[in-house]
């Protein structure tokens, strides 16, 4: 216990350190100009892992399995615009550092009407009374222009020359510091949160609701107290959105984030505290990133999806976790050889599969553009047969190979475990 | 020999339940299983039936149906009686017995006349719901829709739990008429009575092993076996 | 460098990806045109595109990669919610990186307010504004109409659709009555039949509907269905795939209000437009139909030349102003009041008896009516905050 | 009154539309208990399909083998994928099912391209039926009830009258004894699962022509079929036609009322006039909110009885 | 003063009646057992009076107190807790977070977001103090769902009684166990249960001849005798209902 608790404080210290250092690692040290992308890239990192976070109270931590978690973030962001238009006017003295606290009362202000209502029930019954609130809340946002501003959205300026340090948030640098502490203070204090009485029984009627009912708890009254925490916290992650972009439209409340945080909560994984930070992580790389180079972005998201579901359904903090018996009795070692045989067929695997989805997609739609195909650095021509054999054999070889390989690593993971379980026992 | 257990274990997750069973039915032989609550009668049947999943042998007329789906093992010829009756309650008698054939129209030893001749009841009641059937009621309906289906081995489980005595009684007559068409039948049972009038062998099982075979007349001569693993 | 590189932010992902890949693949033969004729101050032009999603945020950290990478040109073509966010955005970065400006290159955000309350000194919109379309639009519509229903989307495009017909309709053709004025969900009806009962109902001689894709496609159809004779006279039929999907329903009765369409050079007797025209539909499927793109990079290339370089304000204040004759010698101004692009416009109507058909459905666009940028040249109220130097 | 006759017909055709999705997604939902995000993929998949084969050997063909070949779908995704994750819970299933929309979506648009298909009513059925005040009723229109009412016979057949009928909605409370009476479970669950997609496959035979065939029609139909089935009722295919019918009615009449909340206050005397969200909310007009009563009332229904309108068991 | 008393107590599920009327009265500190055969309704019953389902018709009282229309979890603030037939523990949650889930609302910690758990000392030492009373505290980390199934009954009883109630209900508390492990769970059930109110339904005679003050034998919905174990085991109408067939 106390050796992986060391071990996962240090995991934390370095994270921590991770994300204070990654920005200058971009800076242009010559021009002294920061990389705004890569710090536009971490800003949303910062924000959506609140987000994943606190959709993951729902998820893992109360199995409550919501659609409409981006209602909370989005009405943060929006009310948080108006904040600092008000701020920026002078009629709301509040200095930068403290607004996103006030967007996180407007989330948690929402989320108690309709956690009210949603909370009456659970399972799938709790799952569609979200998704007709997410329906029905960002219709109302296109709707409502006093508040909502349609579908321009409303926009603001964060520079409302009010700071606690001075600060004038020009620069996305100063921004992305803001969110990195907003960030740790959210994840902070929702760590805490599973540490409490209220947290620990979310836990218990995720298990068992009728149990904890024979305990003295209201299973609805915890579901309602943690998706009401649940908006609070999303309310923030909005509030640093609108303080990026300074403008906020019915994206930031539609379905698709809702569905974002559902994705970036489970493939990070929702057993772990940890997990969703990944998840977060992973897939803002995935879609501000690769949806550079690939517009097929959307198909490797679906195929990663489905195998994460199909293979690893704990998500990658459960992969991970996998292997915590193993490094604990110094046995990791003998992981590595079974592991580098696998890299090869599934390099291969991944080679052929990207190969076909690119070439199929500039068949019909690239190649119209008369854009040149360019796969892994080299120009391809996809008029010839060539290609498109490579990618079938590097497929389905691939598939073959890894299959095998697999099953050859699997047999070395049982026998590793059952040695463990053998040495436990004595 | 209709059924041969070798050596089977069967695991719920991670409880040890059956410890290496050994235990064989000739064909046409009434066999009774005794032994307390919970000590792996039931999960024997389910292991057999392949609802657990088992590891070991079950030989079946020479086949080993280990590991079989249980839709597989039914069709090899076993039929099942479960102990909780799994009527399905949403459709009518006459729908759980139709759902009994393997096949649409096929029957075997069984038909539905012999089956409401046997029950009167059921008769009356074949267009109900089976939900709403007593549970004596409930009880037959399990047997005839296992039969529907011909099995030359019925593995029935605790027929006579919670019926009431009457039923008890007919319920032996149902046995004796089954074992009479050439079934074999291993029957689990907790109360002596019937199983010591009724079996040609039995087994008394504890801790998932089989502790004590024997006709009834050695369990009736054995006061020990009694007392360590049957009574209370 | 030695590329003049130009960003081009869009949606290439998603539902709406089929705009985005069109443009890309008409940018892609305009761009290869110039390139042809040397470029730009010796310099080739590049273009690289960007996926928006749809989405102002996803636009605002592709904006974010175009500035890093010292892009000077954006252009974005879909969506005035992207636009709008493009403008605040590319005005804010501007203001607090003055040594790393962009221009942004409005070519499709369509919202008339863009060029009025939101206009600012670093977006240029080479597109007519709703309110142009709009005059264009109820100009063209016949003498003997006397009864209109309006049917729009009920969003940023939708509304201003909406209230810029009526402005219009009152200024210019007050004899006619509007029977119905209706906003619908965008892009939430599955069944347009309701509504074509109640224009029927109304006794209307004609929708005006700022509706596109499926929302025009559904109502076009559900209207033919129900036998409804009535004449469709909407502003965006002829983008792509409309005409596929709406095809010999339209006959006669469908009109839309557009930039260009194939028949034009032939009505202004523009040979070399025509071959342009006659090219371009030998290795494509869809329509020619923005000519304001070609405009757009015509006037970007002289302003590059005329500021002898790429530097994002000497570019803006040469494009302020400018002058130029489009491709069937049509008068084009940039207005340097409000960076709206003071353009002409033809009003269609879908026919059998045209020489280029439309995305080889066997109808095309015959023009019924045309604007000139001198009709078009409407009051603004853009107040523009000018750089200082 | 006019207005209202025809609304109703309208209403009726659009609903039975719905159930044509519908029937396929109740029948894997309430057998299954698979939150099936991806069926309105299937429906355009069935779109498509039908577009391309009845190029190649027309219209009356394509309504057959469209479907089929959404059923072969169907079973592949059930074998292969659904299978495996069904152990993992229903959470598993449902995400399986939306990373299938993501592949769906982009699959097709690689395969056919990001424009509308020119899928049209065959000529065979495209003529007026019969005139009602003075409106065409179309005879594809009449084709679809048709269609659609043999949905509903077949599928209540399926489920009352045949042994796989039966087998389902015993496996549905004891898949287990099923089993040990013979019969194969796991092949009845693919059976299932092929015959929710066939279903959706034929649905999108229809609705392709019906509406249009376009890289967005799944997402457009998407919601709007979970809110029928949610609103029916699991396990009810009376509940879900009826919801489909009540849910096509209510978007078809709300298109036809003009009125909003404030017009029922303005009688009270109340005028209101302000420019604040509380009062826009008030004023927009029941036809522009129609699109949205479906979520509302299955918020309303699902808060007061969480089983539907029909469900037999809890969602 | 009686700790439960239940008055004409009747259940159906939809047309069939399940409890017929049952009267029955709990004397504080009594050890109260319920037998009867399968399907008698005594998990029902015990549902009932825990306020699992509502009852048709009839009156439960806890300490003079009307219970019947009250909601579980008020049941159990009122004193009453309660064991399940079919173990019913936290599984993804370990034995020790088990445990200290059901001291969570005696102690009076509530809904508490702000108090966090590692500091409550008294709270984990009562929690340390019941595991190693459970002889589970080898076990303490494992998810409660890897148990043995014997543990697992075990910490059903731990968290059932951990909470303090006055009342306890015990269904089958010993089934599918062994005669050490049963021994061990009567022996732990005894002590833990020292000044309560124990009703406890039971398959295993042994046990129930052992440990009652009072046994209830329920058939088909109806106590059909009631009293100290040497009448009922004499009784004739229980002889012939239940025990009959055992004893030959
Ligand atoms: N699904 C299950 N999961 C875990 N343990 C189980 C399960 N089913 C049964 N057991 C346990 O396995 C053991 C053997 O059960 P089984 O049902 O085979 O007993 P039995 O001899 O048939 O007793 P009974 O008289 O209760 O029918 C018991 O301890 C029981 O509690
Ligand atoms: N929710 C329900 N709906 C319908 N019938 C029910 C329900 N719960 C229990 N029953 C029926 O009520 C009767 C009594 O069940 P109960 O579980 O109380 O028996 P029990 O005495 O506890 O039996 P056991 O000794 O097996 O635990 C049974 O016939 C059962 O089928
Ligand atoms: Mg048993
Ligand atoms: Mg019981």
């Amino acid at each position: 216990m106390t050796r992986s608790g060391n071990g996962a404080r240090w995991i934390w210290v370095f994270a921590v350190a991770l994300a204070l250092a990654v920005p200058w690692a971009f800076h242009n040290f010559q021009t002294g100009r920061d990389s705004g992308f890569v710090l536009s890239m971490l800003s949303q990192m910062g924000m959506m892992v609140i987000l994943s976070l606190s959709y993951n109270m729902l998820l893992g931590q109360a199995g409550l399995f919501s659609l409409c978690h981006a209602t909370f973030f989005g009405i943060g962001g929006y009310a948080t615009v108006h904040f600092l238009n008000a701020a920026g006017a002078g009629s709301l003295p509040l200095p930068m550092e403290v607004i996103p606290l006030l967007s996180g009362l407007t989330g948690l202000g929402l989320a108690l009407i309709f956690g009210y209502m949603a909370t009456k029930q659970r399972a799938t019954a709790f799952a569609m009374i979200t998704m007709g609130i997410g329906e029905l809340m960002a219709t109302a946002a296109l709707m409502f222009h006093s508040f909502f501003g349609g579908e321009g959205g409303v926009t603001t300026n964060r520079m409302i020359d009010h700071s606690l340090f001075g600060l004038t948030y020009a620069s996305g640098m100063q921004v992305y510091y803001l969110i990195l502490v907003w960030t740790l203070i959210c994840a902070g204090s929702m760590y805490f949160l599973t540490q409490t009485p209220l947290g620990r029984m979310a836990n218990a009627t995720r298990d068992n609701y009728e149990r904890a009912q024979f305990m003295g708890y209201d299973p609805r009254v915890v579901r309602f107290l943690q998706f009401s925490l649940s908006g609070l916290f999303a309310g923030v992650g909005g509030g640093l959105y609108a303080i990026t972009y300074e403008i906020v439209t019915f994206d930031a409340l539609a379905a698709p984030l809702s569905a974002n945080a559902l994705l970036m909560a489970y493939i990070g994984g929702t057993t772990v505290f940890g997990g969703p930070i990944l998840g977060a992580v992973l897939i803002t790389l995935l879609q501000s990133g690769v949806s550079l180079l690939s517009n097929s972005w959307l198909v490797y998201v679906g195929v990663l999806f489905i195998s994460m579901v199909m293979f690893a359904p704990a998500g990658l903090s459960g992969l991970i976790i996998a292997h915590g018996p193993i490094a604990a009795a110094g046995r990791l070692r003998r992981l590595t050889v079974p592991y580098l045989r696998l890299v090869v067929p599934f390099l291969a695997l991944v080679l052929g599969f990207v190969g076909l989805v690119e070439l199929m997609s500039f068949l019909t739609i690239g190649a119209a553009q008369g854009k040149k195909l360019v796969l892994f650095g080299s120009a391809i021509n996809i008029e010839a047969t060539q290609p498109w054999l490579i990618s079938v054999v590097c497929l389905l070889g691939g598939g073959a190979w890894l299959r095998w390989e697999a099953r050859a690593f699997h047999r070395v993971w049982e026998s590793l475990t059952a040695d463990l379980k053998q040495r436990d026992r004595v | 020999m209709i059924l041969d257990v070798r050596d089977l274990h069967a695991f719920y997750g991670q409880s040890h339940i059956l410890h290496g069973v050994d235990l064989t039915v000739n064909e046409g032989e009434i066999v009774s299983l005794l032994g307390r609550n919970g000590v792996g009668r039931s999960t024997l049947c389910k292991a057999i039936m392949g609802l657990v999943p088992p590891q070991g042998q079950v030989m079946y007329r020479g086949k080993d149906l280990a590991g079989l789906r249980s839709d597989l093992v039914a069709r090899a010829g076993i039929g099942y009686v479960p102990e909780d009756r799994q009527v399905f309650p949403t459709l009518t008698v006459r729908q759980n017995l139709e759902l009994g054939l393997k096949r649409a129209g096929k029957f075997g030893r069984w038909t539905f006349d012999d089956v409401f001749r046997l029950f009167p009841n059921l008769a009356a009641r074949q267009n109900n719901p089976a939900g709403v059937l007593s549970g004596g009621e409930q009880q037959m309906l399990t047997m005839c829709r296992t039969l529907m289906g011909d099995p030359d081995l019925v593995l029935i489980d605790e027929p006579t739990e919670g019926l009431a005595p009457l039923l008890v009684e007919q319920v032996g007559v149902l046995l004796a008429e089954i074992a009479s068409r050439g079934v074999a039948i291993l029957l689990v049972e907790q109360k002596l009575t019937i199983a010591l009038k009724i079996s040609h062998r039995l087994y008394v099982m504890g801790h998932g092993k089989i502790v004590f075979e024997g006709t009834p007349a050695d369990l009736a001569a054995n006061a020990d076996v009694r007392r360590e693993w049957l009574e209370v | 460098a030695d590329t003049i590189k130009i960003a081009y932010i869009d949606p290439f992902s998603g539902p709406f990806a089929s705009g985005g890949d069109e443009f890309l693949k008409i940018f892609k033969v305009l761009f290869d045109r110039i390139n042809a004729k040397g470029g730009v101050l010796g310099k080739q032009l590049e273009i690289v595109p960007f996926d928006s999603k749809l989405q102002p945020a996803e636009a605002l950290i592709a904006l974010k990669s175009v500035t890093d990478q010292n892009i000077p040109f954006v252009m974005h073509c879909t969506g005035s919610n992207v636009g709008a966010a493009l403008i605040d955005g590319v005005a804010k970065h501007n203001a607090r990186n003055p040594d790393n400006r962009v221009i942004y290159l409005n070519c499709g955000a369509l919202a008339t307010e863009l060029t009025n309350e939101k206009c600012d000194f670093w977006q240029f919109r080479f597109a007519g504004s709703v309110e142009m379309r709009a005059a264009t639009r109820i100009r063209s519509l016949p003498k003997e109409i006397t009864k209109v229903y309006l049917l729009n989307q009920d969003y940023l495009f939708g509304q201003s659709v909406q209230a810029d017909t009526k402005k219009w309709l009152a200024a210019l053709r007050p004899d006619i009555q509007i029977v119905g004025d209706e906003l619908m969900p965008f892009g939430k009806v599955q069944d347009f039949s309701s509504y074509v009962t109640k224009i029927k109902a109304s006794g209307a001689q004609s929708i005006v509907t700022g509706n596109y894709n499926r929302d025009l496609n559904l109502l076009i159809k559900a209207a033919v269905d129900d036998g409804l004779n009535i004449r469709f006279d909407t502003y965006l039929a002829h983008l792509i795939g409309g005409p596929t999907a709406i095809g010999a329903t339209g006959e006669g009765r469908l009109t839309s209000i557009m930039e260009f369409s194939g028949n034009v050079p032939v009505d202004l007797k523009v040979p070399e437009a025509e071959k342009f025209v006659t090219d371009w539909r030998e290795h494509h499927n869809t329509d020619f139909s923005t000519l304001n793109f070609m405009t757009m990079l015509d006037m970007l290339t002289q302003a590059i030349t005329k500021a002898g370089g790429t530097d994002p304000l000497k570019v803006a204040l040469a494009l302020e102003g400018m002058q130029v004759k489009d491709f069937v010698g049509q008068d084009n101004t940039m207005r340097k009041d409000d960076h709206q692009l003071l353009m002409p416009y033809y009003a269609g109507v879908f026919t059998k008896d045209v020489k280029y058909d439309s995305e080889k459905t066997g109808f095309g666009w015959k023009t019924q009516y045309s604007a000139s940028a001198a009709d078009l040249t409407l009051p603004t109220t853009c107040k523009m905050k000018r750089p200082a130097s | 009154m006019e207005i209202f006759v025809i609304s109703l017909l309208n209403g009726l055709v659009y609903g039975m539309l719905l159930f044509m999705l519908a029937s396929g997604l109740t029948l894997i939902f309430s057998m299954m208990g698979v939150l099936n995000f991806a069926h309105a993929s299937i429906y355009m998949i069935g779109a498509y399909l039908a577009f391309q084969v009845s190029r190649v050997v027309g219209f009356f063909p394509a309504l057959i083998i469209a479907p089929l070949l959404c059923g072969a779908i169907g079973a592949a995704i059930e074998i292969w994928g659904l299978r495996k994750v069904h152990h993992n819970g229903h959470i598993a299933e449902l995400l399986f099912t939306f990373g299938l929309v993501f592949i769906v979506q982009r699959g097709v648009q690689m395969t056919w391209g990001m424009l509308p298909m020119p899928y049209r009513v065959p000529a065979l059925l495209d003529f007026p039926l019969f005139q009602i005040y003075g409106a065409n009723f179309p005879a594809y229109r009449a084709f679809m009830l048709l269609i659609s009412g043999g949905m509903l016979l077949s599928t209540w057949l399926l489920l009352k009258k045949t042994r796989v009928g039966l087998i389902i909605q015993a496996a549905l409370t004891h898949p287990n004894m099923v089993s040990a009476l013979g019969h194969n479970v796991p092949m009845v669950f693919t059976t299932v699962f092929a015959g929710g997609c066939l279903l959706a496959g034929l649905a999108g035979v229809i609705g392709g022509n019906y509406q249009t065939t376009e890289p967005g029609m799944a997402e457009a139909m998407g919601p709007i079929v979970f809110v029928v089935v949610v609103f029916g009722g699991l396990g009810s295919l009376a509940g879900c036609f009826i919801a489909s019918i009540l849910m096509g009615m209510i978007q078809t009449f709300a298109v036809v009322i003009d009125y909003s909340v404030a017009d029922l206050l303005r009688p009270l005397g109340l005028a209101l006039k302000a420019d604040n969200l509380l009062m826009e909310v008030l004023t927009v007009p029941i036809a522009r909110i129609g699109a949205l009563l479906p979520f509302a009332m299955m918020i309303l229904i699902l808060l007061f009885r969480p089983r539907g309108l029909m469900g037999t068991r809890d969602t | 003063m009686t700790a439960l008393s239940l008055r004409d107590v009747r259940k159906n599920f939809g047309a069939t009646e399940i409890i017929r009327g049952v009267t029955l009265d709990i004397q504080p500190g009594e050890r109260h057992c319920i037998i009867g055969p399968n399907g008698a309704g005594k998990t029902t019953l015990f549902n009932l009076i825990s306020g699992r389902f509502p009852i048709t018709s009839g009156e439960i009282s806890l300490n003079n107190t009307r219970i019947d229309q009250q909601p579980p979890h008020l049941i159990n603030r009122a004193g009453l807790s309660r064991s399940f037939q079919i173990t019913s523990i936290f599984q993804r949650l370990s034995v020790f977070e088990n445990l200290r889930c059901a001291l969570l609302w005696s102690m009076g910690y509530r809904y508490s977001f702000w108090s966090a758990l590692w500091r409550q000392k008294a709270l984990n030492e009562k929690a340390e103090f019941l595991l190693e009373d459970l002889n589970l505290a080898s076990r303490r980390d494992i998810p409660a769902g890897l148990l043995s199934y014997a543990e697992q009954r075990a910490l059903e009883i731990g968290m059932t009684i951990a909470g303090g109630a006055s009342v306890i209900l015990l269904d089958e508390p010993t089934a599918g166990m062994s005669n050490t492990e049963t021994d061990y769970a009567m022996a732990l059930i005894r002590r833990v249960t020292q000044g309560k109110t124990l009703l406890m339904v039971e398959h295993d005679m042994k046990v129930v001849f052992d440990l009652a003050d009072t046994i209830t034998v329920l058939v088909y919905g109806q106590v059909i005798a009631s009293g100290p174990p040497e009448t009922v085991r004499s009784s004739r109408a229980v002889q012939e209902a239940y025990l009959g067939a055992l004893e030959e």
